[in-house]
């Protein structure tokens, strides 16, 4: 393939009909309560691991609404399972159980993930 | 989809264009990418349709494309149109017709400041007074050249020798429209049937017998954007916005693509070529890519030009198909001979992409 | 005895009119449409508790007396002030004397063609608020143009609202709740569809509402996608691809669906000639100054006219309605 | 002479089979456990422990003292049937042995011993030894009954309710239930056909040959006996009364030392095969009690381990609160199983916070180390810091700015590596500030710091500390017109065992009135971190029961040592809910500055006693 000095970016566009939402079906089922975030960002602003480094459960429960598990995946273990953003969510979100259910599916999903790997 | 409700909307969106009488003001690249095109208007206008069309050579360029470069101020800029505009005082005219879609749209923001800030006009003609000792009137009508076009393309039709038909099968071939950005996303009642749904070359091609086909990403940019294709490390946006039209369009499998600015068909025609060298892909049958075409380009088929003097040896997509779904005949031997017959060479073969 | 003039036979209208006329005071009202009712005809069933319109409508019109004279199909020709009494013609040759009038002109629904972008009235799947309204009151469920039942729906907030574009810069109010209630009888109709919601704001600021699009989220699934519609496309098999911009990633997003629903807003009413003639002032967005904002919202710069209801700007129906009572006392006052 | 018949076959194949597999089994176990503890077995074997194990199996396996302390009845129901049926193999075996002439005789023999000698003519004992008998089968009875009552009533019992049950439980427990029935109608046809029997079978045989005809039924009989015994030792290694067996085994293993490790070991399967299901469990469990959630409870989670069916909610629903570690009469390590069992689900990832900074440690003598749930908490926070500078203690507040968690939670959710790489980075900082003492309000962190760290200085829980601050004086407080009652964190009571010290210090400056349910039966606030999986409204039925518990005299304050209570019990409680720290802050007595404490008065006006009431 030729290079010309430039290169093709791919759309940042978030393809609703090409993610696949399966991963935020089965978290739903495992934590039914993260139907409610409605990502008001309470979580980030009191979260331990925040302090030091970019985690956000607001944007992860978003990424894998919209089927966009890459960054969800790479980033979900840094949770300190500290427990404060459950107690800081308005919504009555289980947020503990919400990481942790993330963390089982996506530890399951690994292959598949991996296959399909982001946007 | 409705195509009523279109209609209902294109009634809202009609625009003046005048009929005869026009001052022609070329464009800057488009003698550079598309040669021919230019010449086949005033072939058509004057050969076809017997119009009184008059171009000064002291016109220069309407500095649009150094303006949306961010290279100078809207005062220069002003003063290039106001000059422009003088010279078609005084050859007479009171009909602008830009070849280029950038200038068209700079002509029309520049009339709608002065409309609503009058003394910039008397600035600009301060200005021009005291760099060239001229004045000048503004026009009555501009009109984009696409726009006189679409005005005869029922005469350009009924005198035409081909149709945008598969002459085989009897189908409509179906082609995909561009717009230039600068033709009515700015001011949408300048441009005919608007901004969403425009009609200025759905119109040509409904007349000449084809069928529009829309596609997600119609209302995208092509990827020129000046800046975009101008500055080397950002080459990478503009490529990529073609690439989005193609993969977008390519589904509904269009039998052409048509264009009415400037750097549209350059891009959407080049970048076919580039993507393939890059990524190995092409968007049209059979390896080859998808033909772009300029709507003089078309007229001038449509009426029976030879393919190579209206310029579509200079493509980097082989129209060849198109030339053969249409029934158009013509002569690959004579396809890089020069206007006095001379050998032009022939460009290198790409690596994917097929060519004839 | 005094005589008011009730100028819209919507649910403002009828209200003030009833207690006007329970008060003692000679009613007329005139109704432009062939029934009274106004907008509350086109309604199925109503936010916050889903409560029929009809029954609403039902018990509005049980205080539309004898007494009150009623005058459908019937719209203000002209009117005129003389000393303390306003001359009135009817559009069907009627004319009268007024000791007061009360406007209840309501609002016009935003048409939704001036959103070109959104295709409604060219995309064979795009609706509004008040289509899919009226479908729920035929009693038939949500079919796409070629009858199919919509596996994927997008409703679009603020169509018409919050919109310099639009020359709407303010909020309707009641549009954000509409399309939770219409998203949520959506999923009881049809509770495998995908139903997506479009907003700027959530502006669930009443009793009740909170309460609902909580249900609808955690209940029904419906999802919630801050950003607003900046296109859309029809695709080849009808179904619509909208862009926006998923605001909360800061990501542009494409979705296909397979039917669109855009909350119209509410505009104010075009037949208003009253207002010129009576030199009656409107605001910015259109809608009737009040004489005070906390302290009078029923009067107007012109004694003896009275405002109620959608005609001072958006509002929910109990709204109007309280606005309704308190003009009539209003009037009540002026007259006496 | 060998006496046989056919009926005994079923009797003697299920025995043989039962006895194999349960050697197989216990042979392995104890082989697998590992190095350091099957060691322990190995020193223990020949030490007086062995003499201790036997005293408990025979006080615990057989008589069920325990039980009996829970619950008489249950406790009744449960050595009737055990130590009845134990007695009945033993009374059995001498009667055949002095009846045979100390003969070694097949199993079988004592067991059908009516069969084969009805009404053994000359045998001297033969009353003695038919009184006996009928005597102990009349106990047994009486536990069938009474476990069938159970079975259809577990109030009659006081218990609120008892375990479900699963197939291979039923078809041994049908087993068991015909056993002794069988054994009282075929004793009693044979004395009404041939004679012999006591009381209770001669007494059944003469009324039952009234109108049966015991001669043709006491044959059948005999079989049915046998066939129910050979069942129910076939079912039972796949049955719950596997537990009968496994808890001898449990009780020697236990007394040589063996302990559950962080991982499954040989020792949690002699463990959870210990379990009799009996469903002490369930009663203390408020995830029952309140939020009505069931078939997560230990009895559960144990069975579904053995069944290897554990799902989410069985491991992570619930609180490890420790109420059921507390009453289980086998005294299974129910929290260890449970943290290795979330361990072993859990995927042990390293290296997952190198985002966390290292961090300076600053010098200090004392560190104190408030936890993430202290600083959802500032009352606490301001209230600790106040006192230890009133006291004029030079302390590092260690997570001042923010705090890198302790890693219990992590711990608690089977997490255990990623724990330890926190814990790494905590301790880092501990060690490297050179504190002599490492204090925290927050009981969860205390846990953790306590046992998990390894730290060579003292860690204490704020109440501790502030107690000793009160008796060296270095905090003078006033008794205050205050009724309180004190809620015993579960990580600090049940969990680290601190009753006194707080209640000591509440003491010294409120009256401390009386709950009914504290110390080892406190109830758990409902917030517990180690349940993953509860929702909040469940949590709230939890909290709020506990409220209405802790609350019942109608204190003026309801103070606990725990941040996480604090903030779970404010939430559900109409009186005033504080932190120990805090209503010492209230109650403290300006001092003026000595000397020797350097206080800055600023500092000092900062901590002006507020009124707690």
């Amino acid at each position: 393939m030729n290079n010309f000095g430039y290169t093709i970016t791919r759309d940042r566009q978030i393809d609703f009909d090409k993610l696949p939402r399966d991963i935020y079906r089965e978290l739903c089922q495992k934590e039914p309560s993260v139907k409610a975030c409605i990502s008001c960002g309470t979580c980030g602003a009191t979260c331990s691991a925040a302090q030091f480094t970019d985690f956000s459960l607001r944007k992860y429960i978003l990424l894998l609404r919209r089927g966009d598990h890459k960054e969800v995946a790479q980033n979900i273990d840094k949770c300190m399972f500290c427990g404060k953003c459950q107690l800081a969510c308005p919504m009555g979100v289980n947020t503990r159980n919400v990481i942790h259910s993330i963390q089982q599916i996506i530890t399951s999903n690994l292959i598949t993930l991996n296959e399909n790997a982001g946007i | 989809m409705k195509i009523e409700g279109k209609k209902r909307l294109w009634q809202d969106y009609q625009k003046e264009i005048a009929t005869d009488n026009y001052f022609y003001a070329r464009s800057c690249i488009r003698q550079n990418f598309f040669p021919a095109s230019e010449k086949t208007f005033l072939r058509v206008m004057r050969e076809e349709l017997n119009k009184d069309v008059y171009e000064d050579p002291r016109h220069t360029t309407c500095s649009g494309i150094v303006y949306h470069s961010d290279l100078v101020t809207m005062d220069t800029t002003m003063t290039v149109i106001a000059r422009q505009f003088s010279l078609m005082t005084e050859s007479g005219r009171k009909n602008y017709v830009p070849s280029c879609i950038t200038s068209f749209g700079l002509y029309t923001e520049v009339l709608e400041m002065w409309e609503h800030f009058p003394e910039l006009e008397t600035k600009a003609r301060e200005m021009l007074w005291k760099a060239t000792g001229r004045e000048f009137e503004k026009p009555e009508n501009v009109a984009h050249a696409s726009d006189i076009i679409y005005k005869f393309r029922n005469e350009i039709a009924s005198r035409g020798k081909f149709r945008l038909v598969n002459h085989r099968t009897g189908q409509p071939l179906r082609g995909v429209e561009h717009i230039g950005c600068h033709y009515s996303k700015m001011f949408p009642h300048k441009g005919v049937g608007g901004a969403e749904y425009p009609y200025v070359l759905v119109g040509m091609i409904e007349a000449f017998g084809g069928e529009v086909v829309d596609y997600p990403e119609r209302r995208h940019c092509c990827g020129f954007g000046f800046r975009q294709y101008v500055v080397k490390a950002n080459r990478g946006f503009s490529i990529s916005s073609s690439r989005k039209k193609f993969e977008s369009m390519a589904p509904y499998k269009p039998d052409f693509i048509l264009t009415n600015c400037p750097g549209c068909p350059y891009f959407l025609d080049r970048w076919q070529y580039a993507i393939s060298e890059m990524e190995g892909v092409t968007y049209g049958e059979n390896g080859y890519g998808i033909p772009v075409l300029t709507y003089e380009e078309l007229a001038g088929l449509v009426l029976g030009y030879d393919p190579w003097d209206l310029g579509l040896q200079t493509h980097q997509v082989s129209v060849e198909p198109l030339l053969e779904k249409m029934g158009i005949p013509y002569n690959p031997a004579t396809k890089y001979l020069g206007a006095q017959g001379q050998d032009l060479g022939r460009p290198e073969k790409p690596s994917v992409l097929k060519v004839y | 005895m005094k005589h008011v003039v009730v100028i819209g036979g919507g649910v403002a209208g009828m209200e003030a009119s009833a207690k006007l006329s329970e008060m003692g005071v000679a009613v007329s009202i005139v109704e432009k449409a062939d029934k009274l009712g106004g907008k509350l005809n086109r309604w199925d069933r109503l936010f916050p508790n889903s409560r029929p319109a009809s029954d609403l409508l039902a018990k509005l019109q049980s205080g539309m007396g004898k007494d009150i004279r009623k005058y459908v199909n019937a719209e203000v020709s002209s009117v005129r002030q003389s000393l303390k009494q306003f001359d009135i013609a009817l559009s069907n040759g009627e004319d009268f004397k007024a000791d007061a009038i009360l406007i209840s002109t309501g609002f016009d629904v935003f048409d939704a063609h001036r959103k070109e972008e959104y295709g409604y009235g060219i995309y064979d799947n795009v609706i509004t608020s008040a289509d899919l309204e009226k479908t729920f009151r035929k009693g038939e469920t949500l079919k796409t143009a070629s009858g199919k039942k919509p596996q994927r729906v997008g409703i679009i907030h603020c169509v018409g609202s919050r919109d310099e574009k639009a020359g709407n810069n303010y909020c309707s109010k009641v549009c954000c709740i509409t399309a939770v209630k219409q998203a949520i009888e959506i999923k009881e109709q049809n509770p495998e569809a995908e139903v997506f919601c479009f907003y700027m704001d959530l502006r669930m600021y009443d009793r009740h509402f909170e309460t609902i699009y909580k249900e609808a989220q955690v209940k029904h699934g419906i999802q919630f996608i801050r950003g607003r519609l900046s296109e859309a496309f029809e695709n080849a098999d009808g179904s619509v691809m909208l862009k926006a911009e998923d605001t909360l990633l800061g990501k542009p997003l494409k979705i296909n669906v397979d039917m669109v629903v855009l909350m119209a807003g509410m505009v104010p009413s075009s037949g208003n000639r009253v207002k010129e003639q009576l030199n009656l002032t409107v605001a910015e967005d259109g809608f009737f100054n009040v004489a005070d904002a906390h302290y009078e919202s029923s009067g107007t710069n012109v004694p003896g006219v009275f405002v109620a209801g959608a005609c001072t700007g958006p509002k929910t129906m109990e709204n109007t309605i309280n606005e309704a009572r308190s003009a009539a006392l209003a009037i009540k006052e002026y007259l006496r | 002479m060998l006496v046989f018949d056919w009926f005994v076959l079923p009797f003697t194949l299920g025995l043989v089979y039962l006895v194999v597999t349960l050697l197989v089994k216990y042979f392995r176990w104890v082989k697998n456990l590992p190095v350091d503890e099957f060691a322990k077995v190995k020193k223990g074997v020949l030490s007086t422990k062995t003499f201790s194990a036997i005293r408990e199996v025979f006080l615990e396996s057989l008589l069920h003292r325990k039980i009996f302390k829970v619950n008489p009845l249950l406790g009744y129901m449960h050595t009737s049937l055990a130590f009845g049926w134990f007695l009945l193999i033993l009374i059995g075996n001498w009667e055949s042995r002095i009846f045979y002439h100390g003969h070694v005789s097949p199993p079988y023999v004592p067991i059908f011993f009516r069969f084969f000698n009805p009404h053994p003519v000359g045998f001297k004992l033969e009353a003695m030894f038919s009184f006996l008998m009928d005597l102990t089968l009349l106990v047994v009875l009486s536990g069938v009954t009474l476990a069938w009552l159970k079975r259809m009533r577990s109030r009659f019992f006081g218990m609120k309710k008892t375990t479900v049950l699963h197939m291979g439980d039923r078809f041994a427990l049908a087993s068991l239930w015909f056993i002794f029935p069988m054994r009282f109608l075929a004793e009693s046809f044979t004395s009404g056909a041939y004679g012999g029997g006591h009381f209770l079978t001669a007494n059944s045989g003469a009324f039952f040959a009234g109108f049966l005809p015991v001669e043709s039924l006491v044959y059948p009989a005999w079989w049915a006996y046998s066939l129910a015994l050979g069942t129910f030792f076939v079912a039972l290694p796949m049955s719950r009364y596997m537990h009968i067996p496994t808890e001898i085994v449990l009780i020697f293993l236990r007394k040589y030392g063996v302990s559950e490790q962080s991982i499954f070991t040989s020792y949690t399967q002699v463990e959870i095969n210990s379990c009799s299901r009996c469903g002490i469990c369930i009663d203390p469990c408020q995830l029952a009690s309140s939020a009505n959630i069931r078939g997560v409870q230990s009895v559960y989670h144990l069975q579904s381990i053995r069944n290897c069916a554990v799902d989410n909610d069985k491991s992570l629903n619930c609180l490890m609160c420790g109420r059921c570690d507390n009453v289980c009469p086998v005294g299974i390590d129910i929290a260890s199983i449970r943290k290795a069992n979330r361990k072993q689900q859990a995927a042990q990832k390293e290296n997952v916070y190198r985002y966390v900074p290292e961090g300076n440690a600053a010098k200090a003598d004392v560190i104190f180390f408030a936890g993430c749930m202290t600083h959802l908490q500032p009352s606490v926070k301001k209230a600790m810091t106040g006192l230890l500078k009133h006291a004029g203690i030079s302390y590092w507040f260690m997570d001042e700015s923010g705090s890198v968690c302790c890693g219990r939670p992590l711990m608690l959710a089977g997490k255990e590596a990623q724990a330890r790489e926190l814990m790494a980075n905590n301790k880092a900082k501990i060690v490297a500030s050179g504190a002599k003492l490492f204090v925290t309000s927050c009981p969860i962190c205390y846990k953790v710091f306590k046992e998990e760290y390894g730290l060579n200085i003292e860690v204490m829980h704020h109440s501790e500390y502030l107690l000793q601050l009160v008796e060296s004086k270095k905090i003078l407080v006033n008794r205050q017109d205050v009724k309180a009652v004190y809620h015993d964190p579960c990580e600090l009571g049940r969990g680290a065992g601190i009753y006194a010290q707080p209640r000591q210090l509440l003491k010294s400056v409120v009256s401390l009135q009386p709950v009914s349910q504290d110390k080892e039966n406190a109830l758990c606030c409902g917030g517990s971190l180690a349940n993953i999986k509860i929702s909040n409204p469940e949590r709230k039925m939890i909290t709020a029961d506990a409220v209405s518990v802790l609350t019942a005299n109608n204190p003026d304050v309801l103070v606990t040592g725990c941040p996480m209570c604090k903030r779970t019990f404010a939430q559900a409680s109409s009186v005033r809910v504080l932190d120990i720290a805090e209503v010492l802050s209230g109650a403290l007595v300006l001092k003026q500055p000595t000397a020797l404490i350097k206080v800055k008065n600023e500092e000092r006006l900062a901590i002006q006693p507020v009124l707690i009431r």
